[in-house]
């Protein structure tokens, strides 16, 4: 789960101030998976908890997260708040948040999915406006900006799991979202699965990073160095394929800043 | 009267400790003082700066115009009247129901109201806008998702109107059925002739009074799902909010719903005054 | 012949409490009948039996020969050869005092607006109220209601007019004008039930006075009979309590 | 030597409304005052200013040589020597019977629990509900109310009682219990000040009948004289209207 | 009473029409026969497998337990109470600066309920979980999340309750007072031993009615955000439903508040009545 990296020490030496002693708090919003969703034990579990449980292990604190709407982590708010130190959400760089956040290398090549009724002959974005379809998509994501930027006029969820909810209740026709977590629903949700394809991807050229308030820089460094580690020990390469179901094509080099 | 009577009969006048007019001088001056006290303090305590520019920005409320009336605003609006109306006939239905002769229409009217009063909106509308349709595929729902919206409004506001109605029925005198009856009115005609009539005179007030509670209501109807052009005065003022990291738009939002309300609870003590003085 | 009204061992309980325990009541074509006694005696109760508010637990009641305690009798019909006047008005607020007393003559008796309104009107001048024919009752003093309120049992052209306590919501100083009303109605010969604590008003208008106690009928004759000189002990009692307030025993009695 | 109450040219308007227009009344030690009048001629007013529960518009009242109306006068003191009683009674609802007769001697006048339940149970079994002295005021009669009302005051050792219709919110019977009470007090020589729709408990009890109307003293004088034979129109034709409910001249005069 | 008995003196008796009692009976009978055909359609139209395999579904419901008791009912009787007891004590100094005679405070207490009972929960919810701590870097809430929690629902609840309290004092009839202040007691001494106590009586039956509308309002706290162990019932259900896409556990998360809701507000209904009765 998300507290369970075996060093307990206290405090950390590092300099590094939390919001609250002894726990490196992390925003995220509920359910995003791969990156982040509760188990069947009811623990939070996927890729972004792995890599800020590393991040927790080298201060030598534990995670603790809490569950936002996606809205308050991307605009700064839960970090501006004192909710938490660090955001990890799946969340894509763009110019737009890098003035609220403080963002870390970045670990993750963004690509969207377009998802379709199996059977449909929708075969990308195009279909939803001349078929006058529904287009579902999650609230203040880059799929949003993306859908709004092309002209579309989407049905907005306020999390992830509202999202699919839609699809199953037939409230949507094509869904617009980031490719792991489409993955990840045809993978285990049987009726997602049954039902809906991947019709076509969207290369955004984007990358996903994590993210501090600005201006703490020493959280900022810490975490950045933490996740070159990864990256150069394996442990993030592990990781992907564990989450993403398959090896990761190339490695970040974590050179590129965020911020 | 002046202060200056001579008192020519006082006798051994209770004259003691401080006369009631001087305690009640001494007395204000103190809270006066205290409440100058507190302004001062917080006047230099508070970062005034800080609030304005969070709260009361005006840069940021400029670019809320004129979309959170276009869309917010006017959504709020189309939402709460349309459950508003669908509520109005179900609680009307419901109170009869609960009025009825028969046991199995009151047990499911007493159910109804008892549910509905008692869950969060916000359970309804998440298993409106998603149990429900999950359930049941192949149906849809007309007009969606506005439909959806005056539905799950409705629902909510129908079981306290059909209380608002029954007990509207019930506040006026049995005296008055007496009345009618004892002229030869049978009980159907006493019901519409004299009973009906001064019902909704009673139940004006807390109409208008759950009208003003939907309101509030409708800002959670975000959890539906929504176009952008389907926000509410709610969800428009927080998208606006969590975009630019400034709670200035919310702050607006929330003066629109109190532009809609406060005339309302105004009018809803209006009228019950009016009504507590015009009492037969 | 038939009696104006006859009430036969009638019996009426509020589940446990049996307020009436066998009521016999005969009254003639235009007799008047006071009807005295302690407060929670069952007068009140014994009125709304007759013209079947309240529904009897046992016994019979007969307004000018129709049973009204058949159950296939239509109870609407035969209640309008009775008018009811109660202790709080009943006035219909939501209506103008001219609507008040044509409203059921249109409704119930079908008759046209213009007819109604003339025996409304007729009946409004009768009781002294009828230049405030366009007014509500709100506006209205307590016994100027309480005369509307006969005024609007008069239109529906009653046999028998059935009156609980029509004065005792009333300032001491209107109270004369609505009995004054009654004793007109009396001398013009209606047949009247009259609950009433108005001593005088019993002696010098009543044919019968009838004293109840603990849901019966303890006495009962011509007024100079049961308030002259009472023969039952509960009813001397009651009299002097009524009669001399200001000559009770012993306060400590409680 | 001082008067026991004293009120001269005392003024009263509500807003626009001139209820009291100069009244000028004195009570001497041991005197017996009725108030009557019609509805709203300002009896209740007057009484109300005459322990300042209203505050007077102009004019002066004094107490046993003390100025209430005086702005330094310590009020609270100055009206523990007014016991007053009310129409609707104002029994403290929360408090048992005793507790209703001791909480001011305890409170105010910080008498012990013990003495203050002497003092009360003394006036309880006066007017005659000491049994009652458990119960709470919700359990009893209205006349018992209203006597219990009365032993609170006395409680005080008030040196006069004001006494505002105490009888008008009573069922008929228990009005006599209330007014015998009353006239035990009168006897027992306390200096009474009662508005009261009673002529014959007027007649009998009060040294002076005052008549009031539209907010001035119309005529005073011992009973005799303004009840068995007034000199003012106004107060023959509310006599007459009071003391003859069912004679009233016509109907039609509204 | 016998329904043979002989009319002995039947004269023309108008017993034209239907009796009452045979037009009563018919009336039931057709009111039954179409609640049986509603019954029946709904029978057989209703896809009932789909109904509880949605919402009934005991597998599901079976997961959510026992934490959505451990973790989800006790946050939201916490986060209930706690803004519950703040909103009372708030509510009280609220009300006694709404009867106050310096007129700062009335009017200031005046703003503070007409404001917290205008607005719709959520956005005082979004103003205090966000807009605050970010235009207040340096000030840090005391015991956060769940200070915040209180303070959000204690603000929204001491609007309602201080409007309670003052309208208990008022409606404690005027009588009371004066034959207080007549018995020689103070303006205060009048209000403590006599007009509060019976106060309290008579605000009892809305307060515990306020702590309902409460509990219904803490379903709002979760856009504060919240780690796991702070989610309440709302968002406990909301959360198990989406992964599973199942809405039974919303449906428990729905009976668990009735189980707090319909006991609360039949104790307010028997206070009342008994009040009703009790009235002296
Ligand atoms: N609807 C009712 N339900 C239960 N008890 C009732 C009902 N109506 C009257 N009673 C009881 O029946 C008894 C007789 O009441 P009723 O009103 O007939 O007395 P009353 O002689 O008219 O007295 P009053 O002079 O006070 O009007 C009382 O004890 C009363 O409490
Ligand atoms: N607090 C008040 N505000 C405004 N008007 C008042 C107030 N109290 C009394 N009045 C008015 O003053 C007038 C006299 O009232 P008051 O109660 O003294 O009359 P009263 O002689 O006692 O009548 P009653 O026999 O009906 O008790 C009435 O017109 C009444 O409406
Ligand atoms: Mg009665
Ligand atoms: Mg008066």
């Amino acid at each position: 789960g998300g507290d369970d990296s075996g060093d307990t020490a206290e405090g950390n030496g590092s300099g590094v101030e939390l919001v609250n002693d002894g726990t490196l708090t992390t925003c995220t919003s509920l359910p995003y998976p791969p990156f982040q969703e509760q188990d069947d034990s009811g623990e939070i579990v996927g890729f972004d908890v792995d890599m800020i449980d590393i991040v927790a292990q080298d201060l030598g604190v534990e995670q603790e997260i809490i569950d936002v709407d996606f809205a308050q982590i991307k605009n700064g708010a839960a970090l501006n708040a004192g909710k938490c130190d660090i955001a990890a959400a799946g969340m894509t760089i763009t110019e737009e948040r890098k003035e609220n956040l403080g963002f870390s290398v970045p670990y993750f090549d963004e690509t969207l999915a377009v998802v379709a009724k199996q059977g449909s002959d929708v075969t990308g974005l195009d279909d939803v406006e001349s078929q006058n379809l529904t287009l579902g998509v999650q609230a203040d994501t880059t799929s949003l900006d993306y859908a709004t930027s092309e002209g579309f006029k989407p049905q907005v969820f306020r999390h992830a799991g509202l999202q699919v909810q839609a699809m199953q209740a037939g409230k949507v026709d094509v869904v617009l979202q980031d490719l792991p977590t489409v993955l990840d629903w045809l993978k285990n949700k049987e009726d997602i699965a049954a039902d809906w394809e991947v019709v076509d991807k969207v290369d955004t050229g984007d990358q996903y990073g994590y993210a501090v308030k600005k201006g703490n820089t020493e959280l900022l460094d810490q975490l950045n160095e933490s996740l070159k580690q990864a990256f150069e020990d394996g442990s993030w390469a592990e990781s992907y394929e564990k989450w993403i179901g398959e090896a990761p094509e190339k490695t970040p080099t974590g050179t590129e800043s965020g911020s | 009267m002046t202060t200056d009577t001579t008192v020519t009969e006082a006798g051994p006048a209770p004259r003691a400790r401080l006369s009631p007019r001087k305690r009640k001088k001494i007395s204000l001056a103190i809270q006066y003082a205290v409440f100058l006290v507190v302004i001062v303090t917080l006047a230099f305590v508070a970062d005034w700066a800080a609030i304005q520019h969070a709260f009361f920005n005006l840069d940021e409320a400029r670019k809320a115009f004129p979309d959170i009336l276009a869309v917010g605003l006017k959504n709020t609006i189309i939402y709460t009247l349309s459950g508003y109306i669908l509520g109005f006939f179900l609680g009307l239905v419901v109170a009869l129901m609960r009025l009825s002769d028969v046991l199995p229409y009151r047990a499911i009217a007493l159910a109804y109201i008892e549910i509905f009063r008692g869950l969060p909106a916000i359970v309804v509308f998440m298993i409106l806008g998603f149990g429900v349709p999950i359930a049941f595929q192949d149906y849809e729902m007309p007009y969606d998702p506005y439909g959806t919206v005056a539905l799950a409004l409705g629902l909510v506001s129908a079981a306290y109107l059909a209380e608002t109605f029954r007990a509207g029925i019930e506040a006026v005198p049995k005296g008055q059925t007496e009345a009618a009856r004892s002229l030869g009115m049978s009980q159907g005609r006493a019901m519409f002739t004299v009973i009906v009539p001064q019902a909704i005179r009673i139940v004006i007030p807390p109409l208008t009074n759950e009208l003003i509670l939907l309101f509030k209501d409708s800002s959670l109807v975000f959890v539906i799902g929504f176009t952008l052009s389907g926000y509410e005065l709610f969800k428009f003022g927080e998208s606006l909010s969590t975009r630019t990291g400034n709670s200035t738009p919310l702050i607006v939002a929330g003066l629109l719903y109190l532009c809609l309300t406060v005339p309302l609870g105004y009018l809803v003590r209006k009228l019950e005054a009016k009504q507590k003085r015009g009492r037969v | 012949m038939t009696h104006a009204v006859q009430v036969t061992g009638l019996h009426k309980s509020f589940g446990d409490l049996e307020v009436l325990k066998g009521i016999d009541v005969t009254v003639e074509q235009g007799q008047v009948i006071c009807i005295i006694g302690p407060s929670g005696s069952g007068k009140s109760t014994l009125l709304r039996c007759v013209n079947l508010l309240e529904q009897p637990t046992a016994g019979q009641v007969f307004v000018s020969g129709t049973e009204l305690t058949d159950i296939d009798v239509d109870i609407d019909a035969a209640r309008r050869k009775l008018g009811m006047v109660f202790q709080q008005f009943n006035l219909f607020g939501h209506m103008s005092v001219l609507d008040n007393v044509t409203i059921a003559q249109r409704r119930v008796l079908k008759r046209s607006k213009a007819e109604a309104a003339k025996v409304g009107m007729r009946n409004l001048e009768k009781v002294g109220v009828a230049e405030k024919a366009e007014q509500y009752p709100a506006q209205l003093s307590g016994g100027q209601q309480q005369r509307v309120a006969i005024a609007r049992a008069l239109s529906m052209d009653p046999d028998v007019m059935l009156f609980d306590e029509p004065t005792s919501a009333l300032d001491p100083e209107l109270v004369g004008d609505v009995l004054t009303v009654m004793r007109q109605l009396a001398d013009e010969g209606m047949t009247m039930l009259v609950v009433t604590h108005e001593m005088q008003f019993a002696r010098e208008v009543a044919d019968t006075v009838l004293f109840m106690d603990e849901g019966v009928v303890v006495e009962q004759g011509p007024p100079a009979q049961v308030i002259g000189s009472p023969r039952h002990e509960r009813t001397k009692s009651f009299l002097h309590r009524v009669l001399n307030p200001t000559h009770v025993e012993e306060a400590a009695s409680p």
